[in-house]
């Protein structure tokens, strides 16, 4: 199967490249970059070297594929999507362009009108462990924040089995990397100021609790923490469930809704160095691993996952996988490196 | 063939490259501008900065 | 082809257990821990959970299989020799017992008397790039030493050429990462205490040296430097060349004496962020980067690798491979990730 990668030089568009070039059932045909056009690819992504020769082309020299994924800065999609759905049957995007299904909401946290509202009805939001039988027959899928990936993995069985309970708020806590921002440097970024930081980057007001709400059916508080790390986010979730349910109940209900998830492990141990969710043991995998802890009805759930993999391009992969019916974890057997 | 004159590396300039064109030598990467059928010189690439 | 680890719960048998487990030709049979048995290998190594649920056994119990990858702390697989040789035709050992050809050497260098020296000719030294032809016929294999591993790589084409002027002193630099100490914490791994380091823990007198002189056939005054990283090794070594010899004659030696070696890279480049070998990108693969630059006659060579993969398990089984005919990359294709 063929498929093209549109605004490849980006993080997001690296990771993907990285999966792609080693995935059993697909070839790279394009990756566009029009800042980069006509560089060898491993100018940006040096991981690379060896593995590829390819060269940056522009999206005007696309050639018809049969998906394309497209990783390109907020609007682009929206903005250029008829350049894409004519030359590909099937869309893969990472952006926040069609994540949210209704254009008001969209445009309350994005400040611009929506261009193509028509289209979000025929894509599929990008969490495979929500939205697996609608992908296997979706032609677009819009991948998820990687902040409301994490919060939404962690929390999602607790509210689809009625155990939390809405009347109390949902406070999430997002521990965030450097990668989240994307490879433009900024003076925030500079190494001098952001090493050894612990900086309240969003305590309010971030877009993708927008995506928990929608996806949840409650609202989510959210706030957002950047510390020292570049990739990886572990999300410390607050809430309450109903009267008298137990930590067994809780075990049962992931158990019940993630059984035999292939990229879900629940880590709550009692002995050994890493006894609940570390992100930095996720480091290209496209694990999400969820914990939790009860004091009285009050539960805490911790998720991690790395914000390039599970959060953007090895969702947006095993996504394509579940769509174009290949076994799901093709291109994503990674399991991590320890000690890291 | 050509030989980068950067890294000695030795190879064919591909068929339709035209005189003044910007090549990428294959093994040592650096920017070959073509002056002839089978020679080429170090494209004059300025040396970006780090500011390290 | 069925392997067993002995060592198993150390950094370097948790490597090879991560990369032996998804390895296309090869079944790990039993992982031995004598401090752990009965425990499972994922209390460990918590990067493996859900990939297997081994448990740890002892070496008591080893059984029969074609190869047996030994990961014990040093003189214990001297000691133990026998044991293995019984259960397994070939055997791949990461320790210092059996790198030094000669007794003496070892004796100097490790305090004791070496207990089995009639078996040092029947072992291959490590590095598959200097010792792929005797490998294919060898039955038993000794893991070189990492810091070794990146000084002789980046250095032996330079002596196998004869650019290299040995009539000066060879100065090489290693810039270090904790995991080189292994998992047993002491004072100094103490976080509060590492955390930050510049800390010439070896100016002087580091064991590796010996391997460098054996390989290069030229002594190597060597250094290390452990700084802020947990994988990976930057050498940066400082020769001089015979007069007349140009760059060009530098990339000439190195193409020919590495041309199409599977896991070496030169890199040396005029843009970009990654102009010279970057350890952090290598984490998890198996590749040794070389960059240089010229100064008159005298020569920079900077070498880096992950020292847990080219320093250590990846490293045994590019030689597994090649002793037990299989193609060279198998089980070791992971290209590595950016950012990291």
């Amino acid at each position: 199967m063929k498929v093209s990668i549109v605004g490849a030089s980006g993080y997001g568009g690296g990771e993907l490249l990285r999966l792609l070039l080693q995935h059993p059932h697909v070839e790279v045909h394009q990756c566009t970059s029009e800042r980069n056009a006509g560089k060898p690819v491993t100018r940006l992504h040096p991981n690379l070297r060896k593995q590829t020769k390819m060269n940056f082309a522009r999206i005007a020299e696309l050639e018809e594929v049969d998906c394309i994924f497209v990783a390109l800065p907020h609007t682009e999609a929206m903005k250029r999507f008829h350049q894409f759905s004519v030359r590909a049957d099937r869309i893969v995007d990472l952006s926040a362009d069609f994540r949210l299904k209704d254009p008001e909401t969209y445009k309350h946290w994005y400040g611009t009108d929506h261009l193509l509202p028509e289209r979000l009805p025929e894509f599929v939001y990008g969490n495979v462990e929500l939205h697996r039988e609608e992908m296997k027959t979706a032609k677009y899928i819009s991948g998820a924040g990687c902040n409301a990936t994490a919060t939404i993995l962690g929390l999602w069985p607790l509210f689809k089995s009625g155990l939390a309970d809405s009347a109390y708020p949902v406070v999430a806590e997002a521990k965030c990397g450097s990668s989240e921002g994307g490879n433009r440097a900024s003076e925030a970024s500079h190494h001098p100021e952001r090493s050894g930081c612990v900086r309240s980057y969003k305590p309010t007001g971030h877009r993708h609790a927008a995506e928990m709400a929608q996806e949840l059916g409650t609202p989510v508080h959210f706030s957002a923490t950047s510390i020292e790390m570049v990739r990886g986010i572990l999300v410390t979730a607050h809430l309450f469930v109903k009267e008298g349910v137990a930590e067994k109940d809780i075990w049962k209900t992931y158990r019940q809704v993630y059984g035999d998830e292939p990229f879900i492990r629940i880590i709550k141990e009692k002995q050994g160095i890493y006894r609940y969710p570390e992100p930095k043991l996720l480091s290209g995998t496209n694990y999400c691993d969820i914990g939790f802890e009860m004091d009285g009805n009050r539960l805490v759930v911790m998720s991690a996952i790395d914000n390039l993999m599970k959060g953007a391009a090895g969702q947006a992969v095993h996504a394509m996988n579940v769509m174009c019916g290949f076994e799901e974890t093709a291109g994503l057997g990674f399991a991590g490196l320890h000690p890291i | 063939m050509a030989e980068c004159p950067v890294c000695g590396y030795e190879f064919d300039l591909p068929p339709n490259t035209e005189e003044g064109e910007i090549i990428s030598c294959e093994d040592c990467g650096s920017e070959l501008e073509v002056t002839g059928k089978d020679s080429v010189q170090e494209a004059p690439a300025e040396e970006e900065d780090w500011g390290e």
